[in-house]
């Protein structure tokens, strides 16, 4: 496998640095080589924040994603911020923030109720990130789904073990 | 807006970047509300802040504004005060600003009584920096640098103001944003150094860590435990436990800095 | 799929646990992003091993505070950004002088002043060798991996102990915060503090030995430390012959053993017409841009630095004299090119490639400025 | 008693780009005049129950509640 | 020497650089005293001090002592004594080290209540630099850097430390350097950030432009002036105007900063 | 025997005088030997014309409180010595990017540290450049007589208020403490600080404008002061384009101005194989040695500079072109001799001639040093 | 009453290279055992007063003064 | 006049550098030019101290003294301190203090009581380095005696005038 670049962007409490860093445990778990990067600050704060994974069979020189094949968008802000410039090959939309479902040349969009369902199937609004990192596994496919379970187990609090796999779970349905 | 003059904010750097529920937000009210009661020109005041969330403060206030470096606020707005007194000068700063690497330029403002007002943010904790403990987390909280509990004991900001040399203190919380604005007034009416400490929730670097519930509940957590200085007075040591005094503490002019400098002056010109 | 045992980490977490690998057992810092995660971890992992941690009410405090816990016997660390940084200077220069080990580490961050707290740079490497007042002797290091600011850290502690004196780790916002997958050693080399071999007539700043055994306080020897000039025994003493005595000495402990202290690697240096000197994250887009030269058939080649101070003097003395030019990527406005420039002595045409804006340098800025300088050298 | 419709006695405004939905307004409305909505924001439910007690204003953290008076 | 135990002296580098009539001398013959008295080894006292006139006794003491750089004595201590908690920590430090750059680590100290004693030489003066007005300069004193008088209130350094959490605070003058001994004593038996003021002539510093008189009358001004605080707390504000309270003002115990911490170790080692 | 109308000054007290006279009416400062005396001077003078001196806690709030003077409206200095000057860094950055006028007087003494206080040394200069965290602009002057002291205040007080930029003043112990004979002028030229021509939508820091005019506060117009990176209205802003064209218009307020900065005098310069770069107290020794050197017959020269910082860089590129070696006395181990070097680019041996003791470099020193040359040169 | 000589409780010694002529043991001395000397050092000048009160050495700022009781 | 170096040594509180400093600026009023220095900090307390003066009708460059042509010493520490290495040709001692009177040779050494006069003559020990300047200024004769006068007058404290005019004179009594 070649040099991966993927961009999860949202707002501030989404967790999707928590995304990210699971994302790459789980590469990196499968021998990939893995840099992580988030952004921080008062721009993480209310604007538009996010957290970025790049994977890759051989070392990685320059550790900055600069075009992510697969982007994730999680809240308004984000989706005008990081859209219009997007390059990449998969366009992930969280509908219960983003009303809009462009259409691109060469993207696949996917426009997913992603937070409304882990409100809905899973019963709290806190999981949508694992809820978005098993429905962006699901379509991108660059980590076996076992090693994507074993590194949400490896990083859930005590006690939320099974609403965690619950998440993860349907995240995968929604594109399976 | 009915009791928020807009011509005090700037309007055009709103939202600002607090995080939902922050009672910055609160107290920044309040010092409007405050400035505009003491009738102020929006020239004749400064507003001085350090570094931290509450130090973004004059950044949206409608005057002259100076965000300076870290727990140093103070002793900028001592030479800016000294060579213009004419100049109404507010501080905006954290408790970690004020009271951790300010500490030094506190007592010694207090001590010179110059005729500066010191709105002490005070939300327990470092905010800006994502949580740390400060000189004001009480004893037995946590934070990321107290993953087990602090076991430093916290500054009563108002005794320490008052030991130091300070001619006004007084003390509310967010739950009472109407007595901030009050002491507010009283500060900047007091002719020497003023400290008004608001007790104000940070929902995300000091509540959720502690498991304080949301802004809702640390607004009725800071409303239930309050106690007016008047009552406080027949409170045993034991009652007070966990209690935050509110109210004016301490207001007892002397003389002032700026002045007994300027008889000094006007000795000489004789 | 076989499951490596490698663990992703953020560079400041491998600073720390570098740090506790080295025998680091006392902390004392004060918040300021990007380096705070450094403290976190120290506050968290001390106590369990018996350490300490403290938070001090400013970074001045907090530099003191290590120093005194080293005199102590403790081996101590510090964590900070730019203007914490500029603050801890003063005692910085104290403990280069009394020789008292301990390691700061600055992760820089976007300046002057306040700047921009959450970008990075490179900004503070001259302050590093000249941030506090007068002469004084100075060891830096700056990893561009986190795998490099585990092993530098551990290097940093080992080097302070080793030379008793104050060591400076020069992390930047992109390898402090950045996660990477390493797979760390479970031991590593440590140095022990030096014991004397002669306890009679302790002296501690013998004149006659480039490092003297610092025998901690409460440990049977009662002298006295200073930051006055003094003598070999620790006390005031300003006598001229004295001074220049004791700052040869100080300057000689550290510039004798460039060997032990100098560390850099180097990449398709043998042919290369035009060489790219690097270092901390910079060194993560040349080395991808050398790469692109190399693979479009252009002898470029990389050396890269991690130890700052002491300045690879003799390295960039041999690229200049090979290369027809040294390109330099920096993210600051040109702070180490001015010691390329002094050692190249006009051998070489050197260059800068500068971002100062809290921006990385990407590959295609350096590649870019490579290949201009390769038609002009093949004319 | 029949029920009789209050009279606000003032006006209240969300600006909803501002309100980043603490919810504060809503429990220091003595009356109730204030909710939150379905997207996290306060939205009035209850104008015509409004005092103008003002604390709505007054305690909103964001700058988000303005209040008209109503003569 | 009969009181004086010289082993706690070193006679080699004797006699010190002070003035004649320096009243460092017998606020160091005190401590010495005290040490003595408390019966410790050498090599479990540390002796750290900032820069001034004060801040070279160390070099006098046959201790491990540790002459750091001004204003920090109380934060190397502080390190110090966390890492090695066997050693008795006293810190030796003028009124400007102390109280004007040093005042920040002088409350935080206070405030963690760590197990430090400080033993402040009050001259009033910067001594070392040649007589600069220092926080501890009464109003209305000349100091070079106060050719007209000072205008600046000077901090009563035993209310400030017991309101910024010391647990021991006393005070003495070189005129009563039995009770400097006694109240060393006391702070060093204090488990906790203790405080002894000792108020000493200058001669050279703040004598002579104040026009005091030489090393004798200093003295005696000292002697005259001084009421025990017993006494005082019987006699009108009026009354104590330019009288020195002296005597042990504070002893209260609290949780002491280390032992807070070693129940965290503790309680994790389980 | 005829009366002449000089005064009998020291160095640091001609400083204060130039300081008033350039108008300066507000000083912060903190006592440190050897600079004492200016505060005190100060503290003495400022009231009898209505200006205000405060002596504040520590070095920190100084810098700070003169920078709030300054932002105030006042022409505001303060003064220190070597650990003061590494505890006023951060505030100096602050000042730099801000872009406050003030002066900071750096009288130096021999460190590290504590060092010996009452010792003269050159060892601030390379902190006066880069003591401070983050890439900034910064002028220093160094004098080398009382009459200079009080000259070069004057013209950095101008140089501040003209280019709205924190100026450093080194001073030695020697110079700052000397008492010489001069004759001071009645009056001298004094930039006022500018006031822009139009008041209508003032921005603080425009970015088509090396220096904008600074508006006091409380002068009409209310706007905002920070240290993260702003635009053009003084607001943050930290978009990297900005931060760029910011850092950009910083360095080229200095550096497209060096005629007017860079003060240099020659002395039997024209046909010398051998020049002595030289500054401050030291220069008094080069000036002796040249001067004997000449007498010997000896083809010698000298280039003194006032200006430290921006390094004359033109100037001893001409040097180093024209002459076969350059010797460097410094009080210090070396400083500002790595400048020479890198712009003498290997065309001429720089050499230098170090005292780091606390005593002051001797003439015989510097004339064995240019002999040795000479041989070596007519070899 | 006839003059009785006292007897001393203590030898007092004055080492007079660290006496820097404060006067402060002369001030302090109740029985006036110390002087001051031409050269501005102090000397003991009625040792047989002396009752070994010990303010001699505890007020010399200077190390100056010893005492040894005699038995 | 060719370059002329002088000593005046002591300790701490005997006015030494006071005494330099008015020969400094009688010198300069009679159109020379000079440069004083003096010795600070703590070796100033306590051990010796040193104020000294260079005079030259041309411009002074270097601006230390190191081969004196008089030394004035006023201590026993001072005397310690500085005579060994003089190599100048006029040495001034205080008998107060000093008991030697050592011969040198090409030295003249006047062994002088100064403050012994300055108590017994002018009444006030504290203008013995008055004194010394008329003794000192009586055997080098640099300055004209009108000159010094005037600089000693500008420099006395009001009240003080007639004092220090009788110091210098005891001291131009001493040597006449
Ligand atoms: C010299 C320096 N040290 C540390 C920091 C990092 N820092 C920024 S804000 C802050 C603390 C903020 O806490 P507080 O003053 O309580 O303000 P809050 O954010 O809680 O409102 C710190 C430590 C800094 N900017 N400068
Ligand atoms: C950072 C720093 N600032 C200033 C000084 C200069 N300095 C040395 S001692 C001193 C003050 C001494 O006063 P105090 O602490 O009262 O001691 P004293 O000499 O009176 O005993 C000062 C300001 C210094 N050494 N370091
Ligand atoms: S971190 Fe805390 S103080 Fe800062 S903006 Fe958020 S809630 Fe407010
Ligand atoms: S003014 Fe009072 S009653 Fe009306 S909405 Fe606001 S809080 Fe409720
Ligand atoms: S208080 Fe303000 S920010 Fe909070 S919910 Fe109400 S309107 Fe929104
Ligand atoms: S200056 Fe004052 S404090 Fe210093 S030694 Fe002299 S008398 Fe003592
Ligand atoms: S011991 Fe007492 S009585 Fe004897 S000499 Fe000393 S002070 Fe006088
Ligand atoms: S007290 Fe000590 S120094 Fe003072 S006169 Fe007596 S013996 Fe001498
Ligand atoms: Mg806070
Ligand atoms: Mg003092």
């Amino acid at each position: 496998m070649g040099r991966m670049e993927m961009r999860l962007s949202g707002s501030g409490g989404q967790g999707l640095s928590l995304a990210a860093i699971i994302l790459a445990e789980a590469a990196a778990s499968e021998g990939k080589n893995v840099v992580q990067t988030q952004s921080y600050g008062p721009e993480a704060r209310g604007g538009a924040s996010k957290a970025e994974v790049i994977i890759d069979d051989a070392e990685i020189d320059y550790p900055v994603v600069t075009e992510p094949e697969v982007l994730l968008c999680m809240s308004e802000k984000a989706y005008e911020k990081y859209v219009p410039s997007f390059k990449g090959k998969t366009l992930i939309l969280d509908s219960t923030f983003i009303d809009s479902c462009p259409e691109i040349d060469g993207v696949n969009v996917y426009s997913l109720p992603i937070t409304k369902l882990a409100r809905e199937k899973v019963g709290r609004q806190i999981v949508a990130n694992i809820v978005a990192l098993g429905a962006l596994n699901g379509i991108v496919k660059i980590i076996d789904d076992a090693s994507l379970e074993q590194a949400v187990l490896n990083r859930a609090p005590k006690g939320t073990e099974e609403m965690n796999k619950k998440a993860l779970e349907v995240g995968l349905e929604l594109v399976r | 807006m009915l009791q928020i003059n807009v011509e005090n904010l700037r309007m055009q750097k709103l939202p600002h970047i607090w995080c939902p529920g922050c009672g910055n937000g609160i107290a920044l009210s309040a010092l409007t509300r405050a400035i505009d009661k003491l009738g102020y020109d929006h020239d004749e005041v400064a507003i001085v802040s350090g570094i931290g969330c509450s130090s973004r403060s004059p950044g949206y206030l409608n005057f002259n504004t100076l965000h300076t470096t870290h727990g140093r606020a103070i002793a900028f707005a001592t030479g800016l005060k000294i060579f213009k007194p004419k100049m109404k000068v507010f501080i905006v700063t954290g408790d970690g600003d004020c009271t951790a690497i300010g500490g030094n330029h506190f007592i010694h403002a207090a001590r010179r009584n110059i005729d500066l007002n010191v709105i002490l943010f005070n939300n327990n904790i470092y905010g800006m920096t994502g949580g740390q403990a400060s000189p004001m987390t009480p004893f037995g909280r946590t934070a990321t640098t107290a993953p087990y509990g602090t076991v430093e004991r916290n500054f009563d900001i108002m005794e320490l103001a008052k030991a130091a040399g300070a001619t006004f203190c007084g003390r509310a919380t967010a739950a009472h944003p109407r007595l901030i604005e009050s002491l507010i007034v009283k500060a900047a009416q007091n002719k020497g150094f003023s400290v008004v400490e608001a007790m104000l929730p940070c929902p995300i670097g000091f509540g959720r860590r502690n498991k304080l519930g949301g802004p809702v509940e640390m607004m009725k957590y800071l409303e239930e435990n309050s106690v007016r200085v008047q009552k406080a007075q027949k409170m045993s040591e034991e009652e007070l436990k966990g209690k935050f005094v509110i109210g004016e503490f301490y207001n007892k002019p002397a003389p002032e800095y700026i002045e007994e400098y300027d008889k000094i002056i006007a000795k000489l010109k004789k | 799929m076989s499951q490596v045992k490698t663990k992703l980490m953020q560079g400041n977490e491998a600073c720390a646990a570098g740090a506790l690998a080295a025998g680091v057992c006392f902390f004392a810092g004060y918040p300021i992003t990007p380096s705070t995660e450094i403290a976190e971890q120290m506050a968290l992992h001390l106590p369990r091993v018996g350490g300490k941690f403290i938070q001090m009410e400013d970074e001045i405090g907090a530099m003191a505070a290590v120093i005194g816990a080293s005199i102590a016997g403790a081996k101590a660390l510090t964590a900070t950004s730019g203007p914490g940084f500029s603050l801890k200077q003063e005692n910085l220069g104290y403990a280069a002088l009394t020789e008292i080990p301990c390691v700061v580490v600055d992760v820089q961050r976007l300046g002057p002043s306040t700047g921009n707290p959450t970008a990075p740079s490179q900004g503070d490497v001259m302050q590093a060798r000249w941030g506090t007042h007068g002469d004084h002797p100075i060891v830096a290091f700056s990893p561009s991996s986190v795998k490099e600011a585990f092993e530098l850290t551990v290097k940093a502690v080992n080097v302070s102990e080793k030379y008793r004196t104050p060591v400076v780790l020069l992390l930047d916002e992109i390898v402090g915060h950045m996660r990477e997958n390493v797979s760390l050693p479970d031991k590593v080399e440590v140095v022990e503090r030096m014991k004397p071999a002669n306890r009679e007539n302790y002296l501690p700043y013998k004149l006659d030995q480039e490092v003297t055994p610092l025998i901690p306080f409460g440990e049977g020897e009662y002298y006295h430390i200073t930051g006055l000039f003094h003598d070999e025994s620790g006390f005031p003493n300003l006598v001229p012959e004295l001074v220049t005595k004791k700052m040869d000495r100080l300057m000689a402990k550290i510039n004798n053993h460039k060997d032990d202290l100098i560390i850099t690697d180097e990449y398709a240096l043998e042919d290369a017409e035009v060489v790219v000197f690097t270092y901390g994250a910079s060194s993560r887009s040349a080395r991808r841009a050398v790469k692109e030269a190399r693979a479009q058939g252009l002898r470029v080649g990389m050396l890269r630095t991690a130890t700052i101070w002491p300045f690879p003097e003799e390295k960039v003395k041999a690229v200049a004299e090979q290369a027809k030019a040294i390109v330099v990527p920096e993210m600051n406005m040109g702070q180490l090119i001015y010691e390329v420039e002094r050692v190249a002595k006009g051998e070489a045409d050197v260059v800068g490639v500068n971002r100062y804006n809290g921006e990385i340098i990407t590959p295609e800025e350096i590649l870019q400025k490579v290949k201009g300088l390769m038609n002009g050298a093949t004319n | 008693m029949a029920a009789v419709k209050a009279t606000p006695k003032a006006e209240v405004t969300i600006k909803k780009d501002w309100c980043k939905g603490c919810g504060i307004c809503v429990h220091y409305c003595p009356k109730g005049v204030l909710a939150m909505s379905e997207n996290l924001k306060a939205e009035v439910k209850n104008p015509e129950e409004c005092t103008g007690c003002g604390n709505c204003e007054i305690y909103c953290p964001d700058f988000a509640v303005s209040l008209r008076r109503i003569q």
